[in-house]
């Protein structure tokens, strides 16, 4: 097993693990987290896999791709923070109702 | 398998695994501070990672921003969480352990385990060898005005996805400022330990942003590393309790926090009067025109992840 | 081999040595100030030993200069945050393990 | 004067102007109105210049920064972005004006710079011919469109904004490692490239299954849909509009770029299938629950969901009436739907609330209100001479033509669906409740766009075969046998 493929799969274990603590977890804090670590998977994925050029350096366009997710995930998990926040405000729990209607 | 091999092939394993059982202790750990501890160590795993995959770009991004902001962000909304908790009249304290969805709870995990199995079987059976783009960014890296090829991507090649992309920034902010205020909640006054720290730090990193900007057009760094670290010194100021004030929603702030996307929309429109392509540059001005749109990039991520750190707008905070 | 090699290994294996047990105790020490104790000094005299030993080693005095910026600024860092962490102990009126005697 | 037209590149002025708009509403709250309007006048006006040249030059792509595809993006415009583009343009200057009535002020101004925002990612989006820039552009798309749902700033608003939060972030990310996919086995992220490149592979089953989940999440087919009932229903009312008339649309229309020029054709028909049998649980179940819903904006919403059931329709089809008929849907749908929202909005700015029951002789009260959600539910429902009845004609014929009468069943049982909820409506809105609410007088603007909104839904009926002459600008298929 190549490297480039043991990071790639790390990602795909990341990507899983952070959709099933999606699904599981009901604290909005650690579906936040979730969500992170999914992209950390799909980043992982994409960068690792830029290495096979045969040549000495990898492929930029895959990092140049992070390196703008990253900004685009920080922006959504600090919108997605004050949101929990607000709703933590209004409600006085950090997780959603099973039913929305009032 | 020589010995160079062998102690490659531990290390990647090692860090693979410790990645995955960082993500899974940060993901099912009973505490919330434990989880978002081990979610930083987690980015600072990623951040080796990243190295070790040859992309210093990415790793110092990570750590400023993925490791970094997004720690202090989720440690800060920790805090006021709590905070917010015990103001709220409503309150209602369910056990403290994490309560599983109860409609998702019996969710297949064989399921996910079948895309996950799926996935990496996809991925496994893609192609040895793909060169992707690197030839053709190679042949053109002269014209492009830069030397680092991830600099000439973002900012030449591929320079409009960063033109949107600074606007995902910006509508953040606009999104939490446009969210209201959160109670007020008392911050610990700063020690003279930590003061000091602040004195000695904020103006490195002011520096050390400086260095990135200007390292980016030949090595690793960029507009995003100098303006996550000019964050991260914001960032600083406010742990040691310095307040914005409601003047920080005024004019003169606004411009500098609408630096980046307003001089990308200014050379937009330069190069759509003038009748060239859409953010076009000849190749012998790309250079110090890359230089001023990373510098005002610099400072817009900078103020606005400050400002995300803050959370509400400056004088909604101050009017309540 | 050369001379440099010869004066690094012993730094970086001590240093290694220095990493080790501050973890050690950071594991199995029995409250936060005793491991903060163990932790910073590991911090601080480990990677001094690592730094010393990368520098003897370094290609040039720009190397050297910022391998020093390294350790200097995990000496400050390390410093405040552990007293930071112990201010923050101490006023949650964390006890000071003592000895059963 | 044609040279220029046929010329200039509109399409860049489509992203920047409303971009711009943003900033300076941004930086001079107290003009944002005017500031707004003149954006989405420019916006309108270059549409249409983009029209002309496009029915003059043909489609044509423009490079950015001058770098051709693969190493540069290319935006793309033939006849379906101007689609797109048209129906964006158009809702989004209904809903424009509109607010400038419907909210109050201090959530006017921070609705300004994230609505431009909004439709300057509508804008990017369906010019993009390139995948990892459609994945910015959704972003950008999805995190504009929570941010506004949230605006009101109440507990069931911010609820359901987070639930859609979460839903459009995973959608997403499932699409983007679909295009980390593709990327690395194909080598370019341009789709004119991919179309000539992408052969069938396990990768490339892998890919379309996670984009095409990631996207029917983002477009709420059902199973998928449970983000987007609370999420219409709670927003500002023209807010829900334009979550319905457009963003959902946005996502559907990536899906059935992918579909129509990269994947392979001979891996589609299966999933084609199942989005056919998904689209008619939906049908079915949007349908069922807007009978039941006892809020207006919860019953308009659960339509939404059961229009995008027939959207998917079109996929087992795989036929050029088919998709014609599904674009004109969508067109008809966009405007239908958006004038019953704000039909809705006019109700509660009237009376307060938007129970059903409670509605005390709104006929009476609002009576062109009244008649916009009446004539944008007879296009709901596909009656003639609106342009839902074209647009189901379309699809009826193409699914009766190939033999898969079952399709057209389920058209017609969700049209008989839709007249018994838009008549339910009608029907409490003439009769007289005893418990009076107070009442506040609606602008005649807010009225008027509610129901030019719905003419122009019907009025499509009567001119069907410009759009989809229109459409047909770049050649991905021919409406020729449907016009």
């Amino acid at each position: 097993m190549t490297t480039e493929l043991l990071y790639a799969l790390v990602g795909v274990g990341l990507f899983s693990l952070g959709l099933y603590a999606l699904f599981v977890r009901a604290n909005l804090l650690r579906k936040i987290l979730a969500v992170n670590v999914m992209s950390s998977g799909v980043f992982l994925v994409l960068v690792a896999l830029a290495r096979r050029t045969g040549a000495v350096a990898p492929d930029p366009v895959p990092h140049a791709m992070v390196i703008t997710g990253i900004v685009v995930a920080v922006s959504a998990t600090a919108f997605a923070l004050m949101l929990m926040l607000r709703i933590v405000q209004e409600t006085g729990r950090a997780e959603l109702p099973d039913t929305w209607s009032e | 398998m020589d010995a160079q091999n062998l102690t490659q092939w531990i290390f990647d394993t090692l860090t693979g695994l410790g990645l995955l059982c960082l993500a899974w202790m940060a993901l099912a750990s009973s505490q919330l501070i434990k989880a978002i501890v081990l979610f930083v160590a987690f980015g600072l795993l990623m951040a080796l990672t990243w190295v070790r995959l040859d992309a210093v770009d990415i790793a110092l991004a990570e750590v400023a921003i993925g490791a970094g902001l997004t720690g202090a962000l989720l440690l800060a909304a920790l805090a006021k969480l709590t905070a917010v908790q015990t103001a709220t009249s409503k309150a209602a304290h369910r056990s403290p352990k994490d309560r599983a969805a109860r409609k998702l709870y019996r969710m297949p995990a064989a399921l996910l385990l079948l895309v996950a199995a799926g996935l990496a079987y996809s991925v496994l059976s893609l192609p040895l060898n793909s060169r992707g783009l690197s030839i053709e960014v190679g042949a053109n890296l002269d014209a492009s005005g830069v030397g680092n090829p991830v600099t000439a991507v973002l900012l030449n090649f591929r320079g409009y996805d960063t033109l949107l992309e600074i606007f995902v920034l910006f509508l953040a902010l606009l999104g939490v400022w446009s969210l209201g205020s959160l109670p007020p909640h008392r911050i610990e006054p700063a020690g003279p330990v930590l003061n000091t720290l602040v004195v000695v730090l904020a103006p490195l990193l002011i520096l050390l942003a400086a260095y990135f900007l200007w390292a980016g057009a030949h090595g690793p760094g960029g507009a995003f590393q100098a303006g996550a670290t000019l964050g991260a010194a914001g960032v600083l100021l406010q742990l040691a309790g310095w307040k914005p004030g409601p003047g920080f929603a005024r004019l003169p702030w606004k411009l500098i926090l609408l630096a980046g996307p307003a001089l990308f929309i200014l050379f937009a429109l330069f190069t759509l009067v003038t009748g060239q392509h859409l953010l076009e540059y000849a190749p012998e001005r790309a250079g110090i025109l890359i230089l001023l749109l990373e510098t005002g990039a610099t400072f817009s991520i900078g103020l606005t992840l400050a400002a995300l750190f803050f959370g509400e707008r400056p004088d909604d905070a101050e009017g309540r | 081999m050369t001379l440099g090699n010869y004066i690094a290994a012993p730094l970086l294996v001590s240093g290694v040595v220095f990493f080790l047990a501050g973890s050690a105790g950071l594991l199995r020490f029995p409250d936060v100030y005793t491991r903060l104790h163990s932790l910073t000094k590991s911090d601080n005299v480990g990677l001094g030993l690592i730094v010393a030993g990368l520098a003897v080693q370094a290609e040039s005095w720009f190397v050297v200069g910022k391998l020093l910026l390294v350790w200097l600024l995990v000496l400050l860092a390390g410093a405040s945050v552990a007293n930071l962490i112990t201010k923050g102990a101490m006023q949650r009126g964390i006890k000071m393990w003592t000895p059963k005697i | 004067m044609e040279v220029v037209i046929t010329t200039f590149p509109w399409e860049v002025v489509l992203i920047l102007a409303p971009l711009f708009g943003a900033l300076s509403c941004f930086l001079w709250p107290k003009s944002a109105r005017y500031l707004a309007l003149s954006t989405v006048f420019v916006s309108v006006l270059s549409v249409v210049a983009l029209a002309i040249r496009l029915i003059t030059t043909g489609s044509y792509r423009h490079a950015i920064g001058g770098w051709r595809a693969p190493l540069g993006i290319e935006l793309l415009a033939d006849g379906l972005s101007l689609l797109m583009l048209g129906v964006t343009a158009v809702v989004g200057l209904a809903i424009t004006v509109y607010s400038t009535g419907y909210f109050p002020n201090r959530q006017l101004l921070r609705f300004w710079p994230l609505w431009l925002l909004l439709l300057a990612a509508l804008n990017a989006l369906f010019l993009s011919g390139d995948l990892f820039n459609l994945y910015v552009a959704l972003e950008l798309t999805g995190l504009a469109a929570v941010a506004l749902t949230a605006l009101s700033g109440g507990r069931a608003a911010l609820i359901s904004a987070m639930r859609y939060l979460f839903a459009t972030l995973l959608g997403s990310m499932s699409y983007l490692l679909g295009v980390v996919l593709i990327y690395h086995s194909f080598g370019s992220l341009d789709i004119m490239i991919l179309a000539q490149r992408v052969v069938q592979s396990p990768v490339v089953w892998s890919a379309m299954g996670l984009m095409s989940a990631g996207l029917a999440l983002k477009t709420a087919l059902f199973p998928l849909h449970f983000w987007l009932p609370p999420a219409h229903a709670s927003a500002p009312a023209p807010v829900s509009a334009a979550l319905s008339a457009l963003v959902v649309k946005a996502s559907f229309y990536v899906l059935l770029r992918l579909w129509l020029e990269v994947f392979p054709p001979g891996q589609t028909a299966m999933l084609g299938e199942l989005f056919g049998a998904l689209g008619v649980a939906a049908i079915f179940w949007g349908g069922l629950q807007a009978l039941r819903a006892g809020q207006l904006k919860l019953l308009i919403a659960y339509s939404t969901v059961m229009q995008v059931g027939y959207f998917f329709l079109a996929f087992p089809l795989a036929m050029a009436a088919a998709w014609c008929g599904v674009l004109y849907l969508l067109l008809s749908h966009a405007l239908a739907k958006a004038a019953m929202f704000l039909a809705a909005g006019n109700i509660i700015y009237f009376s307060g609330h938007d129970r059903i029951v409670d509605f005390d002789r709104i006929a009476n009260q609002l009576p062109m209100t009244l008649a916009a959600f009446a004539l944008a539910g007879v296009s709901i429902m596909g009656l003639p001479p609106s342009g839902g009845f074209v647009a189901k004609w379309l699809m009826v014929e193409a699914s009766l033509k190939s033999g898969q009468w079952w399709w057209a069943f389920a058209l017609i049982i969700g049209s008989l669906a839709a007249a018994a909820y838009v008549f339910k409506v009608v029907g409490h809105a003439f009769t007289q409740t005893t418990v009076r609410g107070q009442t506040n007088a609606v602008p005649a603007l807010m009225e008027w766009t509610a129901l030019a909104l719905a003419l122009t839904s019907i009025l499509l009926g009567l001119v069907a075969s410009w759009p989809l002459a229109w459409l047909e600008i770049g050649g991905m298929f021919s409406c020729e046998s449907a016009r």
